[in-house]
């Protein structure tokens, strides 16, 4: 199982700040579990598709096309507010 | 050094031991950022500040080495609070330490427009009309920009 | 608040007063200056300050007044040391508040390029190769020199 | 008498921080006080004639035109080095 990370809005419109996921063979990168997660809910899958939205996968930054698998550790970021 | 913690932090204690660490460094500069009472006209209950744990560390580590590379300063220090805040609680702060000021002011400015524009906070503001995520202003992306315009300055 | 004494005084402490002071203002900046161990490849054993008692208060509190006319900010705190000094002693600090970060930042760095420059104080510096009174650095003109080119920053 | 107040190299230069004088008839501006101190000690005269030396008459700041008078504080400064 993959383990999801929303931080933010994000995890408001997921509605828990993390999620465990078992990846199917269709969901080879992080576009794919974007477009898995909005079959099941569109205004998390219209949520994570925003073009501010950043992913880290295994704590490193990663693009849309990375690929991803059961064992890692997928983030998605909003847009950031410190300080 | 860098520090994300959920408890409180006292500014004056902190730039205490700071100033003290640093020695005879000539300049130091300080930068405190406070919870506000009032967002848009709306009196702030509160915030709601969470982070990336580990990641974030470091990469604020990231852009403090790109600050040490850019400046000759001698120390640093970074501390940003996570968590439920109160306005008039420390949120952010940000010690320098140097030879001269002007590296001691230019290493604080572009550390805190890093820390607000950059850096994985996402704060939620406790409003009286309700809670709302923050984004950063365009005035703070605009002074983000300005260390990408220009190299060191003497 | 401006202060020129020949007592000592704790940068920590001073911060925490004026930071509680200042409430929920969102943004707090400080510059310390401390008396180097050299200067000029020689090592500093001390300083000898001295002013115009009564004339170097009123002309910072007149350019303080000049910083709250460009700046939006809450509050200013300005404190200087004169008489004998040793190395790493404070010698000066400059805490701005201000509802934004960039208010402090700039007030602050104006504040300090007009105490290096402009207000009445004169520095001599004790040298393992004798006494040298201190004149400001071309550094120092050019920065002072950047408040009468630009106008107040968003 | 006149208060003559000097601050930093320009006190080392008199050998005295403050100096009590009579200004004669002929001395009635700072230009004067500079003639007639340096009258006395040459090497005084000209520290005092250095063009980045600036003038306090009686708190004010003043030029080397300014008049002068037995009742006045008159104060010459060097370069300043706070902070």
């Amino acid at each position: 199982m993959a383990r999801i990370l929303f931080f933010g809005k994000l995890a408001d419109a997921a509605g828990a700040r993390t999620r465990n996921v078992a990846l199917g063979s269709e969901t080879q990168t992080i576009g794919d579990l974007v477009t898995a997660l909005g079959r099941d809910d569109a205004a998390l899958g219209q949520a994570l598709s925003e073009k501010s939205v950043r992913y880290i996968v295994n704590e490193l930054v990663a693009e849309r096309n990375a690929a991803i698998g059961d064992e890692d550790e997928i983030a998605f970021l909003p847009p950031v507010s410190g300080g | 050094m860098i520090r994300v913690s959920a408890d409180p932090f006292d500014p004056g204690a902190e730039l205490s031991v700071f100033e003290t660490r640093a020695g005879a460094a000539g300049a130091v500069v300080s930068f405190l950022g406070k919870v506000r009472e009032s967002a848009a006209d709306k009196t702030v209950s509160g915030l709601y500040l969470e982070h990336y744990p580990g990641v974030t560390e470091r990469s604020i580590a990231e852009i403090e080495e790109q600050a040490r590379k850019r400046w000759a300063i001698d120390d640093a220090l970074i501390i940003h609070r996570v968590g439920e805040l109160r306005p008039g609680e420390p949120i952010v702060m940000v010690c320098v330490a140097a030879a001269h000021r002007r590296e001691a002011f230019e290493a604080a400015d572009f550390l805190m427009d890093y820390l607000k524009t950059e850096a994985m906070f996402w704060k939620k503001e406790i409003r009286e009309d309700g809670e709302a995520w923050i984004e950063p202003r365009d005035a703070d992306y605009k002074d983000a920009a300005r260390w990408k315009e220009k190299g060191r300055k003497g």
